[in-house]
């Protein structure tokens, strides 16, 4: 039972950016506010000095240190906050375990910054954690998605995130493009309940639902975010009509591509959020097809704005969006570069020099 | 009465105790102490009393379930599913507050009653189809962790019961915070029972040697299964202790509990063979780790250099401490 | 602790019968253990249960106790089926809580508490101190008994079964590791609680125990019951033949036999010592000096407590001394560790065979190929089939009783056990033969035979060094004897007729005394 | 002869096994054949050339580290470090042919000589300093993930070497993949050294009594450390598995692998006590945890009643299988 999509198909199809890519932001906030631009955010000349004139202190809560992402986003906070003479003073790191989230909070308060920006590892059961921030009088900036039962702009000042539905219909209408008409196409999915990641996804199935009726959607989910390509070579060995993968977050995608590989089957994926892996990945006509990217560091840029705004009293919107990018082969090399501010990898170049198709 | 047996009776007892071996017996102390005084001048947030207050409240629930699990070590059993559990009994509570009553004893009862029935179930196989626990207790994590996200198809659960969250999260007594309350109290009941009770001699006679203890009439079985149901019930509390103050039950909470516990209570020089320990040490061990988590953090110290550094005071704590 | 409600005179001597068990039978894996066994135990009597090592004597201890179910038959006291307070034993393997101390052992299972079921401890203490006062034992009621040397284990055990008032107090070999003193103290312990009505049952391989205190034997052999009689009907000879199985004439060779003293500097003279050890400390002992020849013999007779464990693990590499000097063959060695001992031919048989003879779980076969492992690599693998053979040689050598080389060694009974930790060492190159305790729980056919295989170690030229507590065996199988205390040893002295048991034990004790005076 | 050693030998050789005690001791095997069978009928892709190719392929890590830890286990020790390990040994392959030179075999060394390290340490320490390696190996695991993070700042790191994904990944050899080769290679080696060597002897003889190991002249210290340094190398291998797959090596991969290798151990009927367990009996444990893991996808089960499923199959085939 080897696959039946045949390489020729996909080699055939060229996705061109454009034609994938949203027109504005496609979600709402969690409350249901318009979405923002960054443009918002900018700080005048005045506002600026202020700023510097305060030496304020900040201190940020990350979900997790493990990948690009949070790199990347402390990046941008961090070149923002130095230009602005704002000093970090903690940055910590739950692990995903809400438990350790809630301590890191606890103890960042005690170290009394002016500001904390923060992911919400979850958005319940850390939200009391959260008002202790706000009933210490320090400024609060959510990365993604505000905390249940905070209050804008009581309790925080600003939301900062990507246009998580964006990235989902990105991925979702790359992969329309690999799926003939009444095909399946499968979902490899994280099976616990994640705001952010529900977004994706669900507009990944909307969209199928809205745009390719015909399309049948299989879908696996997976808990263990390191295991993930036995189990997606499982579920195509048992559904062998799946004609593509739309796969959640890049590492699980790169376990998925490993494992299909070697198991010698050949299917159009696409995922979100670009790495290097996928990067190249992509670059050498591999598995992965298009992506559905945020722009973590601007996005970073943008929460330490909506911070040195806040910090001088001025009001930031409720909800920043910023424009998901859909990364195909033809603007590869560009788009890593506006997302990681700087050239491509020598691996991603490379690959793409073998392959000859960046850039078409 | 002769010389020889004269001499047999009056042997020196174990060879006069040295410096050393005060140091070593006494070691997790120390630790802790050397720590307090580092992390004391290392950090000047170390030492307010909102931060004594904040690792009272991070070490509740390592510390409380360290309790139970010190029973189950010393019966030389082990309990890996103390983690998922905590999920289920969080859920559980959340559950019967939304569900059914939104009565804090209730919610309570709940997390307890899970507890309990999967301490028994671990304890009940552990002994009677003769299943080493470390496995039992490895496939209820995996059952337990199942259930907890198969109920709600793995969304949270809100609480909303502010007497709940009095009693196990929010409110004050004497000035320190309620979980810091539920700890000292706990530790005080393991103290007793285990260092002073009928059932504490029998704990440490089952691991110590369990076919003594069953010749000489011990109810090993009886035991092992009650200190699993001890050890199930604190992680309910330990549960209500987290929900009460995040107003909410996630089914993913806890995974790893198990080892950070299982640290604090071999570090606090239970022996993993059975047959040894003390409770005040557990609780020792388990603020050792509770102090590096916070202080690290109060230090700026990166996650990653954290969790060498954790990793390695954990060896070189129980390498200078007393053998086993 | 007052004596049980024994029954009292108005029972005849006929019906005194407190312990009535019937037709017995225990099987392990097919094989009947115990075979139709019926023993009977009288209020206030002392009956010794005899039998070679393996005939079924523990198996029968636990059944009458209730720790073992049996597979037929009846347990009854005073006329009832058997209920749990009725007996107290002591097996032979110990079974103390080593975290605990010594009041809570002798408390566990009847802890004395109050309503809320905490311990009362300082209850519990001074109840254990008037016991152990009573039993002339010195021993702190408040001391974990890991603590405790191996013999005042074996007390505080026998403290603990007199505690539980029962009505029959049953010892498997109590004396297995216990001196000529804390024997005595044994013996006048039992005296009192025989007069308190209380029935003993005693099993014992030393045979003039038997003569000392009992009433009544009864001798098992391969499960079966052979023989209940009076002691004052029985004599030696005919004790040992009953148990060996054999016909009194041809019952084992007795001391003189052995009386083949090679004296130690005519050895010299030849050879040169093989193991000399001058003015040697190390824990527990000091300033011992031994010298043995090649071919010799040479026993230590000492306390408990002197060190004689200590002294003969340092020769062995197991701990490092702290001053002086071993000489092998006239070199200097200090062993690091056992394996270099072992390689360089010193061999231990450890007093404590659970715990450093044998691995208990492991089969016969495994034990004993991997102390032979030498004769048995072939480059990195071992040969399976040189190891089948060459066990299956040394179990019919040492006549080893089990029901295959791939039986583990803890379904062997305590004699058969102390054979295997022997048979480890039935190989060439074995220059030193540290032998503690070596015939502890051997019965006295198997004992014999052990005397052989030693005195064949002797012979192919190794050093054999032995401490025993069994002041009998030192005189049966020593060459010479030094009289060790923890801080002198003395010259050593020729084994000659007029070394009987007594002597030593006198002279040990002049030393002991004068050792003290001097401190 | 006498009438004792007579009786003895008339004895029947294994006393008359009964049925009972023959699945009791073969039950891993039967509940293998069970588990295979069920999932034939349940799914119509599971006993399918490229399925079966799949188990061996997913197994693979599992088996082979597998093979290690029984070593481990098998000498009374654990060790807990073998995911982080996993995760460090892949970076430093992985970053040896990048910054160094881009040669398969010197990115194989550097992974297996990280194992070894790592390995190394775990014994060392353990058996110098003795501390239980239940503590040792588990601030080990926050010791190796620390580095592994720390080194690229979280970066996974890229392989682009065809011979080295030959070797290690993607060739078959006799129609086999080339990782079912590996593991068979590795299970046959770990045969041999187990249980035909003196080596293995010296293990199962340390495991089951270690003081009785060391009077007949065994060097335990040696042997524990070199069951250590057998899994590092081991892990080390099985990194190679992983990164020769993946063109790329991530600092954050291997998180709870242990607990399946352990799994894996103990269901393949290793005493956690140590002193007893066979190297097949450990691959039939392997792959009841794998073929649970491909068929119960392939089935469609939702990942949370996977994980109830998987604890109640851990559970029941250890209980209806030979005790401890
Ligand atoms: N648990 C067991 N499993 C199998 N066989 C056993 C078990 N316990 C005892 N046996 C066997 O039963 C027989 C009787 O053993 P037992 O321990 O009662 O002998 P014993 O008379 O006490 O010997 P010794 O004087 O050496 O202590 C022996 O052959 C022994 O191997
Ligand atoms: N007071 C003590 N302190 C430390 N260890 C002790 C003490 N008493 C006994 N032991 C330990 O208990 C064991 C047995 O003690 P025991 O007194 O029986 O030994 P021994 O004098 O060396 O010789 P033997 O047992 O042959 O008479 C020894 O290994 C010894 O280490
Ligand atoms: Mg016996
Ligand atoms: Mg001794």
């Amino acid at each position: 039972a080897t696959s039946t999509t045949s390489t020729p198909q996909s080699a055939a199809v060229v996705i061109d950016a454009a034609s994938i890519t949203p027109q504005g932001i496609v979600g709402k906030g969690k409350n249901g506010e318009v979405p923002e631009n960054v443009d918002a955010l900018k700080l005048s000349a005045a506002d600026e000095a202020k700023v510097k004139a305060g030496k304020f202190t900040a201190a940020i809560s990350m979900n997790t240190m493990d990948i690009d992402w949070s790199r990347l986003t402390l990046q941008g906070i961090q070149t923002t906050f130095d230009s602005l003479g704002i000093k970090v003073i903690g940055v910590t790191d739950a692990k995903f375990d809400v438990q350790q989230q809630i301590s890191d909070l606890q103890n960042l308060i005690t170290k009394k910054p002016d500001v904390i920006i923060s992911i919400p590892t979850d958005d319940v059961a850390t939200a009391q954690a959260y008002k202790q921030v706000a009933a210490a009088g320090i400024k609060l900036i959510f990365i993604h998605m505000p905390a249940a039962g905070l209050t804008y702009p009581a309790d925080y000042q600003s939301v900062v995130a990507p246009d998580n539905q964006g990235n989902g219909e990105i991925a979702a209408a790359a992969l329309s493009k690999y799926i003939p008409k009444d095909g399946v196409a499968g979902i490899v999915d994280f099976a616990v309940d994640f705001y952010t990641t529900n977004q994706r996804t669900l507009r990944v199935k909307e969209w199928f639902a809205d745009n390719r009726p015909d399309v049948k959607v299989k879908e696996v989910g997976f808990t263990d975010t390191n295991a993930v390509g036995p189990t997606t070579a499982n579920f195509v060995t048992a559904n062998p009509d799946i004609k593509g993968l739309f796969i959640i977050w890049d590492s699980p995608a790169m376990q998925s591509v490993a494992s299909l590989r070697n198991a010698g089957v050949t299917l159009p994926i696409t995922t979100v959020d670009l790495g290097t892996e996928d990067g190249v990945d992509m670059a050498s006509n591999g598995y992965i097809k298009a992506i559905g990217a945020q722009r973590p560091y601007d996005q970073g840029e943008a929460e330490a704005l909506a911070a040195a705004n806040a910090l001088i009293g001025n009001s930031a919107p409720a909800w920043v969006a910023l424009p998901s990018v859909a990364v195909t082969p033809g603007n590869l090399l560009e788009s890593y570069k506006s997302i990681f501010r700087t050239d491509a990898p020598k691996e991603i170049v490379d690959a793409c020099k073998a392959s000859g198709i960046c850039g078409k | 009465m002769n010389a020889i047996s004269a001499s047999a009776a009056t042997k020196p007892r174990f060879g006069g105790r040295s410096g050393g071996d005060f140091i070593r017996e006494y070691f997790v102390y120390i630790a802790l102490a050397a720590l307090i005084v580092f992390f004391a001048f290392a950090s000047p947030y170390f030492m307010t009393t909102q931060n004594v207050a904040n690792i009272g409240r991070q070490t509740a629930t390592v510390s409380i379930v360290a309790v139970g699990m010190a029973f189950v070590i010393i019966n030389a059993q082990i309990d890996l599913s103390v983690g998922s559990v905590f999920a289920l009994c969080g859920m559980a509570s959340a559950l019967v507050m939304q569900y059914v009553v939104n009565f804090w004893l209730l919610g309570a009862l709940a997390a307890v009653a899970v507890g309990v029935v999967f301490g028994f179930l671990n304890g009940l196989v552990t002994v009677k189809l003769g299943v080493p626990s470390f496995l039992v207790t490895l496939g209820m994590l995996g059952v337990a962790r199942g259930i907890a996200l198969l109920i709600t198809d793995t969304k949270p659960v809100l609480i909303s019961n502010p007497t709940y969250f009095q009693i196990f999260g929010e409110s004050t007594f004497l000035g320190l915070p309620i979980a810091v309350i539920w700890t000292l109290v706990i530790v005080a009941i393991g103290v007793v029972v285990l260092h002073k009770s009928i059932f504490g001699l029998r704990v440490f006679a089952t691991g110590g040697n369990p076919q003594a203890a069953r010749f000489t009439g011990v109810n090993t079985q009886r035991t092992i299964i009650s200190s699993f149901v001890i050890t199930g019930a604190l992680v309910g509390l330990a549960s209500l202790l987290f929900t009460g103050i995040a107003h909410a039950a996630r089914p993913d909470l806890g995974s790893g509990l198990e080892l950070d516990v299982i640290a604090a209570v071999i570090l606090g020089g239970v022996s993993l063979f059975g047959g040894r320990g003390t409770i005040i040490g557990v609780l020792a061990g388990s603020l050792i780790i509770g102090i590096m988590n916070n202080g690290l953090v109060l230090m700026g110290v990166s996650s990653s250099v954290q969790q060498i550094i954790k990793g390695i005071i954990i060896i070189a704590a129980v390498s200078l401490s007393k053998k086993r | 602790m007052s004596a049980p409600n024994a029954q009292s005179g108005s029972d005849s001597e006929e019906t005194g019968t407190l312990l009535q068990a019937t037709g017995l039978s225990k099987l392990f894996s097919g094989i009947y253990a115990l075979k139709d066994v019926d023993f009977d135990l009288k209020a206030g009597e002392v009956h010794a249960l005899l039998g070679p090592n393996g005939a079924g004597k523990s198996t029968l201890i636990k059944i009458l106790d209730g720790v073992q179910p049996q597979d037929e038959g009846s347990v009854e006291v005073d006329g009832r089926p058997r209920t749990s307070g009725d007996i107290a034993t002591v097996f032979q393997e110990l079974s103390l809580i080593p975290a605990l101390t010594v009041a809570q052992n002798i408390f566990l299972g009847n802890e004395i508490h109050n309503a809320l079921g905490l311990v009362r401890t300082g209850e519990m203490n001074r109840i254990v101190k008037v016991l152990t006062d009573r039993l002339g034992l010195n021993i702190r009621p408040e001391e974990p008994v890991e603590n405790l040397s191996v013999a005042s284990r074996q007390l505080v055990e026998i403290a603990k079964a007199i505690h539980r008032n029962a009505r029959v107090l049953v010892l498997d070999e109590p004396t297995s590791t216990l001196t000529k003193a804390d024997q005595l103290l044994l013996f006048k312990s039992i005296r009192d609680i025989q007069k308190a009505g209380v029935g003993i049952i005693y099993v014992t391989h030393r045979l003039t125990e038997v003569f000392e205190l009992a009433d009544r034997v009864t001798v098992i052999r391969d499960g079966r019951k052979v023989l209940t009689a009076q002691v004052s009907d029985m004599e030696m000879k005919s004790l040992v033949s009953v148990i060996t199985g054999t016909k009194t004439d041809e019952v084992g060779p007795s001391a003189q036999d052995f009386d083949r003293y090679v004296p130690a500097d005519e050895a010299q003279l030849t050879d040169g010592p093989r193991l000399q050890v001058s003015m040697l400390s190390g824990d527990r002992f000091s300033n011992i000096s031994l010298t043995v020849a090649p071919g010799q013999i040479v026993g230590i007779a000492g306390l408990i407590g002197t060190g004689r464990t200590e002294l003969l693990e340092t020769i062995a590499g197991v701990r490092r001394s702290s001053a002086g000097d071993i000489r092998l063959d006239g070199k200097s060695v200090s062993f690091k560790s056992t394996a270099q001992a072992v390689s360089a031919g010193v061999a231990l048989v450890p007093e404590d065979r659970h715990q450093s003879g044998v691995i208990l779980q492991h089969s016969i076969l495994r034990n004993l190929a991997l102390a032979h492992s030498k004769a048995l690599r072939r480059g990195p693998l071992m040969d399976d089939g040189a190891a089948r053979t060459l066990v299956r040689g040394l179990i019919d050598t040492l006549q080893i009783k089990a029901v295959s080389m791939g039986s583990p060694v803890q379904s062997l009974s305590g004699g058969n056990q102390q054979k295997v930790v022997f048979a480890k060492w039935m190989q060439p190159g074995v220059r030193v033969l540290l032998l503690d305790e070596p015939t502890q729980g051997v019965d006295v056919g198997a004992r014999q035979e052990i005397y052989k295989v030693i005195h064949r170690f002797a012979e192919e030229g190794a050093a054999v060094l032995v401490v025993s507590s069994d002041f009998v065996e030192l005189q049966e199988l020593c060459d010479e004897i030094y009289f060790m205390t923890s801080t002198t040893m003395s010259e050593p002295e020729p084994v000659t007729a007029e070394t009987t048991d007594q002597y030593i034990y006198s002279a040990l004790n002049e030393r002991v005394i004068k050792s003290h005076e001097r401190d």
